[in-house]
């Protein structure tokens, strides 16, 4: 089963990335674009029943290891089920 | 007294830490793969520079899981000196046997050069032989080794004495210029609570002998060596 | 099912194609025509280079290992040798500068490795299109290459642990559509246990070890010989991602296996990959190999044989090993976390076999297929350009008036100024080898249990070898062996990387001629081997041909690390002393691109017996402390060079006094004194005690040699004949070239301190 | 206006990242996650009238910037206007 995990540095971390971009951007002539974060997109293909054990086992592995808690915080998406569960940009790709 | 220095895949700063405490200090030492179920009776731990899992994901982050590491959690708990070198630095962070991250290099650029520190703690077994305030030029080689943690986690280690380098300039004093990073609070190094874990982005094992242009490294290693000597090993 | 078009798709003449039916006796089949296509492609035969490569001088005392193995070895003393190779990784890096950078020190560094060397060292070559335009502003274009082929090597050369200790980047509106990207790599083997890329023993088994395959770079090998045009945007698929982990792991496991006696042979998969490795392995075994596709690791599904015997797929090897050991191969491997697969065997038969799940797709006899590549002798013509452009007239210009402001925008000319921005990129410390950092002079890596240290550099100049091919070669030659000497080494072996356009234009193949002729005659009178090398042809975009750039890497040999030399001036009150005559020529100089916009004349040519005289000089002088720094006179010519003498000195200043040059009525003299360029110079400096003794030498050896003047003060200062015609302050000369580079990469860059 | 952009390799490319993840996963006991690709999320703050406007607003700079054509593709999507209209990964400039 399909499922993405979305890594984003918390809000409160300095995104050098993401400063560069703005800055390129404004350079090139995109000004409209006034902020961009940076963070990691993970598609995981998983062997299991159901959405829900999809989720856990998606969420289990990137509490574990995909994300960073000191920096990062993650959010879960399944193809299968609804829109994610956890509040934070919801996905239109979801439904 | 017995290094030991852990290898994990993609590790290559390994030898160089083999060499410095072998052959430049005349202590014992031994490569430990990662796949190791024990330590060997090491006297001091070292988790070497390098690219452990390639950097993938993030430095430091699957290394965590081999299996030697529950190995060194234990020699740590036991308080025995433990020190994490650039990578092995961004292990120990991953671990959580120190507190803190390492972001991307302010500039975004891998940055191999000199740089000093300031040496802010010598209650540690990788610092007491320095002097307090003792600056050391050592090389720098990573691309993420900018140091952060939330404000009351840095006012905390402050609070504790757990910074224990500092990037300075030649004079020791603290500035932006100095910092080639970004690191919050121009940290390079810091220990855990109990002190006998250090962690630092700089390479002491680099800076040992006078022919690779700097042997300000060598007070980090011989500290450990008199301290562990003075103490006897954990 | 062979029809023309099939032919024409892969590239083989007709000619070639009779050749292939004869060596068949049939019709191949679509792997098997793909198969000879890769092998009889430029990039794998040297079918248009071959016969000239063999004017190379290629042994010597020291050589181990001539041309003809994955890379050359010299014999360094205590039983070790030196194996090192340049190559070229041009067209990948312009398609995708991170990942084609970062592929091609990968590919070099397996060729090291495979030989059972540990790598220690790489320098890196790279040319890109004009960085600035003349009002100064940076190029976006050139910009984003740089940064990527920079980024590129560091990501691979870092990560796996190999210094980058040396290299050189040169910008030229030339290779704009077609930058040039060659990386050297250096090893260190137990002389008497060097691999051999051979397969031998009917019944050994083959195995498969690395990465897994995939559809990356399939025709990768004859895109690299194939001329760029506006279709070269459908050969995107062929970009390779690599994996500088991965490649670790094997590094080591190879390194692990050969010090068992288990292993025959070895061979990594480059171009044309898996068809590559196995035909070249049992040809040079004059034995058969058969393997079954069906067995090798894929990363895809449904990939065809040809697919799988074409692709390119980055961090693979293919091992002989010898049967009843494979437990004790396969053992190593796991520890690496690597499955070495056991795809196939020696034969007696001298047939490439390729089955897929049994059943035979190909079967071709392997030495035909090796060696039985077309040789050509293809037509040349010396091109229209030349006689124009070697004719330079200095009287038709008129002079700098203000010669310090020359010298500043000369030093800021980013050939010319610091790279600092480039190798701080790289990890040039790790394995704590490096006794003279980057940016100093030639590359200086120590040789840890023994008191020795290896010192390399790789040098080229295309704006002279399009002046003058020839002398571009003769030149090259002679740039690298002098820098290798001015660290205090002597040169005991080079590799060289030929960067030309289409051979199949008779005005390229003659550049390409002239200039392997120069490299012949250079490296034959200064006695240095060529050990190996790498030929890129068809550097060209929509039919403009890039200036034909032949790189040369020497490597030399100090008997005591202790005593490198680098460019900087020590300390105050030392000589400066001058080796090599005062004047210089404008032709192809620094000086005249940069001030009159020009690329013209002939390069001052190399008077072997007086460059020979001098390394042998400096070396000497080198060995027996005569010396305290060494520093080679290259682009921007004397006043350049003894402006980055001082430049990250730490503050010290110079004052020199030259002779007036014998007068030419173009107004021009002072300019050549300063700023024109000629082989066979170097600004040293030395301690007042040695000056008589460092003098006699020099007279003995018939080098020119004079004190120009002394270090001291915080101002570097050039005077003719008690005149003085510039002056600047340390500072300004050290923001001007400290900057010149960086300001286009980093804006804050005049603010970065010096390592 | 909060748009997304995702960028991912390409499916013919090698993702190395990827493989380290799964066998670490799989040498940690979660043997269940078959496949891992891994790729870049861009939260873009940007100012546009329309979901519209800053829909192709981002696909230009994803288009230009974010996203390597050669070896990369993305999809954008947008907070306000629901859907996202576009199916899955497109590649870059060349469609
Ligand atoms: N691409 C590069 N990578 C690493 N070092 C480089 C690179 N380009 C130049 N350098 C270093 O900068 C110094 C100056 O280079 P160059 O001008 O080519 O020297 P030279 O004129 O003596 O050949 C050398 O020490 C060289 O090794
Ligand atoms: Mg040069």
């Amino acid at each position: 089963m399909r499922t993405r995990v979305f890594v984003t540095l918390k809000p409160s971390v300095f995104d050098p990335q993401g400063r560069t971009i703005v800055a390129a951007l404004g350079s090139m002539g995109y000004g409209a674009v006034r902020d961009v974060r940076q963070g990691k997109y993970f598609e995981l293909e998983v062997d299991a029943e159901t959405p829900q054990a999809a989720r856990s086992l998606a969420t289990e592995v990137a509490d574990r290891l995909l994300a960073n808690p000191v920096i990062e915080s993650y959010r879960v998406e399944v193809d299968a089920d609804g829109t994610a569960a956890d509040p934070g940009p919801r996905s239109a790709r979801t439904d | 007294m017995r290094f030991a220095i852990i290898q994990f895949p993609g590790s290559n700063c390994d030898h160089d830490a083999y060499h410095a405490a072998k052959h430049v200090l005349g202590q014992q030492a031994q490569l430990v793969w990662h796949k190791e179920s024990t330590l060997g009776g090491a006297d001091v731990v070292v988790l070497p520079g390098g690219f452990s899992y390639g950097d993938y994901l993030r430095t430091g982050a699957i290394a965590r899981f081999s299996p030697v590491m529950r190995r060194v959690r234990e020699f740590a708990d036991a308080g025995g000196p433990v020190i994490g070198i650039c990578n092995g630095f961004q292990v120990l962070l991953e671990a959580g046997f120190l507190e803190g991250a390492l972001l991307r290099n302010r500039r975004l650029k891998f940055l191999c050069r000199h740089v000093h520190v300031r040496v802010e703690q010598t209650d540690t077994p990788f610092s007491r032989a320095a002097s307090p305030g003792q600056v050391l030029r050592l090389p720098i080689a990573h691309g993420e080794g900018s140091y952060h943690a939330a404000p009351e986690t840095v006012a905390a280690l402050e609070a504790n004495r757990q910074v224990v380098f500092r990037y300075c300039g030649p004079e020791g004093a603290v500035t932006e210029a100095g910092n080639p990073n970004g690191s919050l609070a121009a940290i390079a190094g810091v220990c855990n609570r109990r002190r006998n874990v250090v962690g630092l982005m700089p390479h002491p094992e680099r800076a040992c002998e006078s022919a690779l242009g700097s042997e300000d490294g060598r007070v980090v290693l011989e500290s450990v060596v008199t301290a562990t000597a003075a103490t006897g090993a954990a | 099912m062979i029809d023309q078009a099939a032919i024409d798709a892969h590239g083989l003449s007709a000619e070639e194609y009779r050749r292939l039916l004869e060596i068949l006796g049939r019709e191949p089949t679509v792997t098997e025509l793909g198969v000879f296509s890769v092998m009889w492609s430029e990039h794998c035969s040297y079918k248009s280079s071959r016969l000239h490569l063999r004017r190379f001088p290629t042994d010597g005392p020291r050589v181990l290992q001539g041309p003809g193995e994955n890379a050359g070895a010299v014999d360094i003393g205590d039983g070790l040798a030196a194996v090192f190779k340049i190559e070229s990784h041009n067209h990948p890096s312009f398609i995708e500068p991170y990942q084609g950078a970062a592929t091609g020190v990968g590919g070099i560094i397996r060729d090291i490795f495979t030989m059972g060397a540990r790598p220690i060292a790489l320098l890196d070559s790279l040319r890109f299109g004009a960085l600035e335009d003349d009002q100064g502003r940076p190029d976006p274009d050139t910009v984003r290459l740089v940064d990527g082929v920079v980024a590129g090597i560091a990501g691979y050369g870092n990560s796996i642990g190999i210094p980058t200790v040396g290299g050189e980047v040169a910008f030229e509106p030339g290779y704009a559509g077609n930058p040039l990207v060659n990386v050297f790599c250096l090893g260190v083997a137990k002389a008497d246990r060097l691999a051999k890329g051979v397969a031998s023993g009917a019944g050994n088994p083959v195995y498969y070890v690395g990465a897994r395959t995939g559809r990356d770079g399939i025709h990768g090998a004859t895109m690299a010989s194939a001329e760029f045009d506006d279709r070269s945007a459908d050969n995107r698929p062929a970009v390779q991602v690599g994996d500088p982990f991965m490649e670790k792991l094997l590094l080591e496991a190879c390194l692990e296996v050969m010090r068992t006696d288990a292993l025959v042979g070895i061979q990594d998969m480059g171009a044309a990959g898996l068809t590559c490795s196995t035909c070249e392995m049992a040809g040079r075994g004059g034995t058969g190999i058969d393997i079954d596709v069906s067995r090798v690791p894929q990363r895809e599904a449904g990939m065809t044989p040809y697919e799988i015997m074409l692709s390119e797929s980055q961090e693979r090897m293919l091992l002989v090993v010898r049967r009843g050991r494979e437990a004790e191969v396969e053992q190593v491997f796991d520890k690496w976390d690597l499955h070495a697969v056991r795809i196939g065997e020696v034969t007696g038969d001298g047939l490439l076999r390729v089955r897929d799940r049994g059943r035979v797709v190909a079967e071709i006899p392997n030495r035909e297929l090796a060696d039985g590549a077309p040789v050509y002798d293809r037509p040349t013509r010396c091109p229209a350009y030349l006689d124009e452009a070697q004719r330079l007239d200095a009287s038709a210009l008129s002079p700098p008036a203000d010669l310090t402001r020359t010298w500043l925008d000369l030093l800021a000319a980013p050939v010319i100024a610091s790279k600092r921005w480039v190798y701080r990129q790289y990890d040039h410390m790790v394995r704590t080898n490096t006794v003279a950092l980057p940016g100093l002079g030639a590359g200086v890596v120590r040789i840890k249990g023994t008191g020795r240290a290896l010192a390399m550099s790789v040098d080229g100049n295309g704006r002279h070898a399009w002046l003058d091919p020839r002398e571009g070669g003769r030149l090259a030659v002679a740039e690298a062996a002098r820098n290798v000497a001015c660290a205090g080494a002597e040169p005991i072996g080079a590799t060289n990387c030929l960067n030309f356009g289409n051979p199949e234009r008779p005005d390229i193949m003659w550049q390409f001629v002239q200039a392997v002729e120069g490299i012949a005659e250079g490296c034959r009178a200064l006695g240095i081997p060529i050990t190996g090398g790498n030929v890129s042809l068809y550097n060209e975009t929509d039919g403009q041909a890039i200036y034909p750039t032949p790189v040369l890497g020497v490597v030399g040999l100090l008997e005591d690390a202790g005593q490198v030399l680098t460019r900087l001036f020590p300390a105050a009150g030392l000589d400066v002393v001058l080796l090599g005559d005062p004047g210089g020529a404008l032709g192809g100089s620094e000086y005249l691109n940069r001030v009159h916009g020009l690329v013209r004349g002939r390069p001052a040519p190399v008077d072997f017996d007086r460059e020979r005289a001098l390394q042998q000089l400096v070396v000497d002088a080198a060995r027996r402390g005569m010396l305290c720094s060494a520093h080679d006179c290259a682009e921007g010519g004397l006043a350049v060079a003894l402006a980055e003498c001082c430049v990250e000195s730490g503050g010290v200043g110079a004052r020199v006094d030259l002779p007036v040059s014998a007068g030419s009525s173009d107004g021009f003299d002072v300019v050549r004194n300063l700023f024109g360029e000629s082989p066979s110079r170097i600004v040293a400096s030395a301690t007042r005690d040695r000056r008589a003794e460092l003098l006699d030498r020099a007279r003995a050896l018939g080098v020119p040699a004079a004190v120009i003047g002394g270090t001291g003060g915080d101002r570097v200062t050039v005077s003719v004949a008690g005149d003085v015609v510039a002056d600047v302050a340390l500072e300004a000369a050290e923001h001007a070239w400290a900057t010149g580079l960086a300001r286009h990469f980093e804006p804050a860059a005049g603010q970065e301190s010096a390592p």
